[in-house]
């Protein structure tokens, strides 16, 4: 998989494209990480969905889509002919699920590679629970490997003790990259209604809040890992940007920010050239990993 | 865009006026707003607001805002010449005039008042009848009437009887005197519950339009959703108006 | 132990409470936690230390202190008559020396209680190593309970897969309390010297933007253990307080926001009867846990 | 406080002048304050700066700021009529009057000459004899020369030669021309090392200013550590200034 620039737009937070098709060229783009995708229909959890923290939001979406078959059939036609790389983000509640959708993708021509989703902290079975422990992501990881043939990537979730031995057993399962960071499990109460802001009561924080754990994230993995590392979590920025990729990312995405401004990602990819150019750097690599 | 005025009108009710270089864009009546607010530690994301009232003779569109928290607080401290960071314009908005002469009942509450008045000008500039039903805590409640006078007889209700009818709008004479071919309401929760009871029992075709918590206002996050017939759907996108019909039973 | 109110401030962001003592007065407090102490004098690690982030920072102090021995002959005096309690935060990189620096607290009459640290992340050996396994946990608290016959806190690290059994581990053993939480480890790069902004790479964050992953760690913590819970993690006003409180804590921690206003902690430890005043409660009791 | 005055000396320098209702606290030379900034979404800790100047007539304390980063670019934007927290004064400051007549150098560099003025005029009212000297990278650097010149001559240099001598301050004949009893310094980090250097060579006591970056600015939080014969010691609270004789070797 070939990307015009590093920027991408991170799953759940960017719909299928569409939503920003008026607002900005879609082709300036890395890639568009689309909405996350499950065997079967979900309607997702219940409103409240959201809540804003300092410089965060807390969300418990709950992977709400209308399923892979639908994906396939009506949103495919629609996206494949943008000017670049759709990627899709599968989820799933078993393995079962997870190999019969990355199964499906597969055969979509137009869709370069797919991000599996093991760190979904808003959904009761699946999920998250791959991706918190190293048999988790790795048996999940090397089913879906038997079956997509295209490039494979793995996004990780911070909520765990030990992120690299996580990284390290998606690498050995077969992941061709890894993606990271998701959400971190947080949870905000309305104290004068006395309940929690959100209806599963706990749900994920991003935003500008997350982004020094993030970084530590991807500090860490990318000392561990070989394959190539993609780097998010709270980047609003052309600097937040090449923080990540100090911090060892050749990619990043940008989910959040998108809502503060639609055209963040836009202005991001094409400042990252402008700033290498005026810090005297010909090519990105060479600040990838630079304080590894 | 600019401030070109702020207009105060209670201790928590102001009236923002903006502009901008361009002519502003088609808008339709019920569609909203997402307006950023900048130089606040505490404020993250966008505030969805209504339109209320597009001048197109000043190029001004205006927003008249609640203040219920941080956000709307920063919004009220803005002063001429200010620049603000507006989306828009965003979501369905109301239903286009149906029939010649339709009579069009609009029922506000609050702050919901503030899509009737650009509603309430569409429909008597496209030969619709609208009739506004307004309803306050108290008289202080109220702003804007001459505005409304302009397209349209305005009925009163406030809860302590100090100006118009006292109790709720559902509570107002006019229901029972007269005959609607339609109604949109937006205000409260309870009231618009209620509303929609009274359209549903008189058969009338009745329209909200709700104030879900947005994240990103462009259908894109899945924060904002309304459980309806079908299923969850994106109140920024797929509303906010809905058909009662449309949504979970009352 | 008595608290004359649920406010307390935070380890390692007070010093021994009086560098604060010109700015508040000190007998409004519930109680100080003093700074880490440890059986050696430790130097802690160099300058840089700290990095702004939205909402937060990052600190790699590491524990700098002149050690248990000089703390009971040179600091004690000073404070131990301040009209509050003065808890000690005991730190170590061994189980032996966690052990033998609680001995030497538990001889000082006017301390009522110690608050053990096994979750700092700024410190190579020992601090958190402790605290992100339930065996880690489990056996430093089981041997400090051996030698410290008064109130026992155990403070945990958010920087783990499941919080709530870590925390059961520690309530097994013998803690009478446990506080939480503490820093999330992070990183922060300064890309124009392209280098990272703190001496030893990574940090651990505090401040607002760690508030909902702290209310989500009381929240869980405060369902699954019987012992009292002190919450802390981003508070920096009476709201934020009584969030924690209907999450399950009992008592509170003011940390990094003595840092934007010095009187905050007092602020707060008032604004509280006020709020529950205010909202006819007449007990805090009411709201704890209010959420669960 | 309240921002009696807001002076702009070029696109990056500033000087703020705050009042208060109260007599201002008994302040010394070399101390400095700690500003918290309010209404920025990015900045989250206070900012130490030095104390410039006190005017003790008009109740005022004058902050002398150069732009850096998003903290002194939301300073300069404040307007005489605002409000701003600050907690003052903090740290040791310099050395009082050693002995009757004493020749002190003060040596400034860029922003680095904040802290001097005051000190100088302390000197000077106490029986010293403070001679500045200060250093920029041009001309435009230097800002209120005159102030200085009421409690000392004034030397310079500059690196492009644009003003007083061209060269870094460790270059300025008056070093070898004349002699001083004591040296005070606040400056970029190259030139204190390198002043403290010319000091240690020709035995006379030096004192730096240091600006390390700091959270609480009372001694709490350890993140300002310098190191030190003594070991790591707070910068806040121990210092600013130490003698050089106390630091790392240079
Ligand atoms: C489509 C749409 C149109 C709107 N039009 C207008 C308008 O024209 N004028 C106007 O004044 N307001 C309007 N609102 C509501 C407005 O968006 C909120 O009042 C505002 O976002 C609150 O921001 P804040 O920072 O001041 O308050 P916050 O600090 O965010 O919240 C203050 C209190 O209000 C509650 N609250 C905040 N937002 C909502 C919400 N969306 N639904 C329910 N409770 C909420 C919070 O729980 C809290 O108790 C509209 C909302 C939507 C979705
Ligand atoms: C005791 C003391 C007295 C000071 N007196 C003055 C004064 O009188 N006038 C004045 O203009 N400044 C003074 N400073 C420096 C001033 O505090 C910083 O310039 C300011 O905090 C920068 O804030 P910012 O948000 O504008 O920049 P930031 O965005 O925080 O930083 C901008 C750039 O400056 C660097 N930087 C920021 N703070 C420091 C620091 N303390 N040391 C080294 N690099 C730093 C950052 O790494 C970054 O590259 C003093 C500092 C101290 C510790
Ligand atoms: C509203 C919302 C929905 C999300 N949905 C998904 C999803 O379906 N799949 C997924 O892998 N990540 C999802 N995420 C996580 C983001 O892709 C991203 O990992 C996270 O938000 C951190 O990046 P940010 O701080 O730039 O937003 C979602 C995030 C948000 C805010
Ligand atoms: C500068 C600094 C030093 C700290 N030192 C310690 C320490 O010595 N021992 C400890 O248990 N926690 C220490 N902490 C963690 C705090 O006590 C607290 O757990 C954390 O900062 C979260 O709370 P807050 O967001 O209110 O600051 C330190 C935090 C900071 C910011
Ligand atoms: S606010 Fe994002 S989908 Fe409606
Ligand atoms: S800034 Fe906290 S000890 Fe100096």
């Amino acid at each position: 998989m070939e990307l015009k620039n590093p920027v991408m737009t991170a799953s759940g937070t960017f719909g299928y494209g569409t939503e920003y098709a008026d607002l900005i060229d879609l082709a300036d783009l890395g890639g568009i990480i689309v909405k996350g995708t499950t065997l079967h229909p979900r309607e997702g959890n219940a409103y409240p969905r959201m809540a804003e923290t300092a410089q965060g939001m807390l969300n418990c979406v709950g992977l709400q889509n209308k399923g892979v078959d639908y994906f396939c059939k009506h949103i495919y036609p629609v996206i494949k002919d943008y000017d670049t790389n759709i990627i899709v983000n599968v989820s799933g509640s078993s393995i079962e699920d997870y190999v019969e959708c990355a199964r499906r993708i597969d055969e979509l021509e137009q869709i370069p590679a797919i991000e599996l989703n093991i760190s979904c902290p808003n959904v009761k079975q699946g999920g998250m629970a791959f991706g918190v422990t190293t048999q988790g992501a790795a048996s999940v990881v090397k089913a879906v490997r038997e079956v997509y043939h295209k490039p494979l990537i793995v996004k990780l979730s911070p909520n765990v003790t030990n992120i690299s031995d996580i990284a390290l057993a998606a690498e050995d399962s077969g992941a061709d990259a890894l993606s990271l960071i998701n959400t971190l499990m947080g949870m905000a109460i309305d104290i004068e209604r006395r309940c929690p802001k959100l209806s599963i009561c706990t749900g994920g924080l991003s935003g500008p809040a997350v982004k020094p754990v993030a970084v530590r994230c991807v500090w860490q993995v990318a000392k561990a890992v070989k394959v190539p590392v993609i780097g998010l979590g709270g980047i609003s920025s052309v600097e937040d940007a090449i923080e990540f990729f100090m911090a060892g990312a050749s990619a990043i995405q940008i989910g959040t920010a998108n809502f503060i401004d639609p055209t963040i990602s836009v202005k991001v990819a094409k400042g990252i050239g402008k700033w290498l150019d005026d810090h005297k750097y010909k090519d990105i690599n060479e600040i990838v990993g630079a304080v590894i | 865009m600019k401030v070109a005025a702020n207009e105060r009108f209670s201790e928590s009710l102001f009236c923002l006026k903006l502009t901008c270089e361009e002519a502003l864009p088609e808008m339709r009546p019920g569609q909203f707003v997402e307006v950023r607010v900048d130089g606040s530690e505490k404020v993250f994301l966008r505030r969805p607001i209504s339109i209320h009232f597009v001048d197109r003779q000043r190029n001004e569109l205006w927003l008249l805002i609640q203040m219920v928290g941080e956000g709307t607080r920063q919004l009220s401290q803005l002063r001429p010449g200010d620049t603000v960071n507006v989306l828009m314009p965003l979501g369905n908005g109301f239903s286009p005039v149906g029939k010649e002469g339709e009579r069009v009942l609009l029922v506000g509450g609050g702050v919901g008042i503030a899509p009737l008045l650009e509603y309430g000008k569409y429909l008597k500039e496209n030969g619709a009848q609208p009739v506004f039903l307004l309803g306050a805590k108290s008289e202080n409640g109220f702003v804007e009437l001459p505005l409304f006078e302009q397209y349209g007889p305005v009925y009163l209700t406030t809860e302590d009887g100090s100006r118009g009818e006292r109790g709720f709008v559902t509570q107002h004479s006019i229901l029972s005197r007269e005959q609607f071919d339609r109604i949109s309401v937006c205000g409260p929760g309870p009231m618009m519950k209620a509303v929609g009871r009274f359209a549903l029992k008189g058969n009338i075709p009745c329209e909200v339009s709700l104030e879900n918590r947005m994240a990103c206002g462009l259908g894109a996050c899945l924060c904002c959703v309304e459980q309806t017939v079908r299923g969850n759907v994106c109140v920024c996108q797929e509303g906010p108006v809905f058909d009662i019909n449309d949504l979970s039973p009352l």
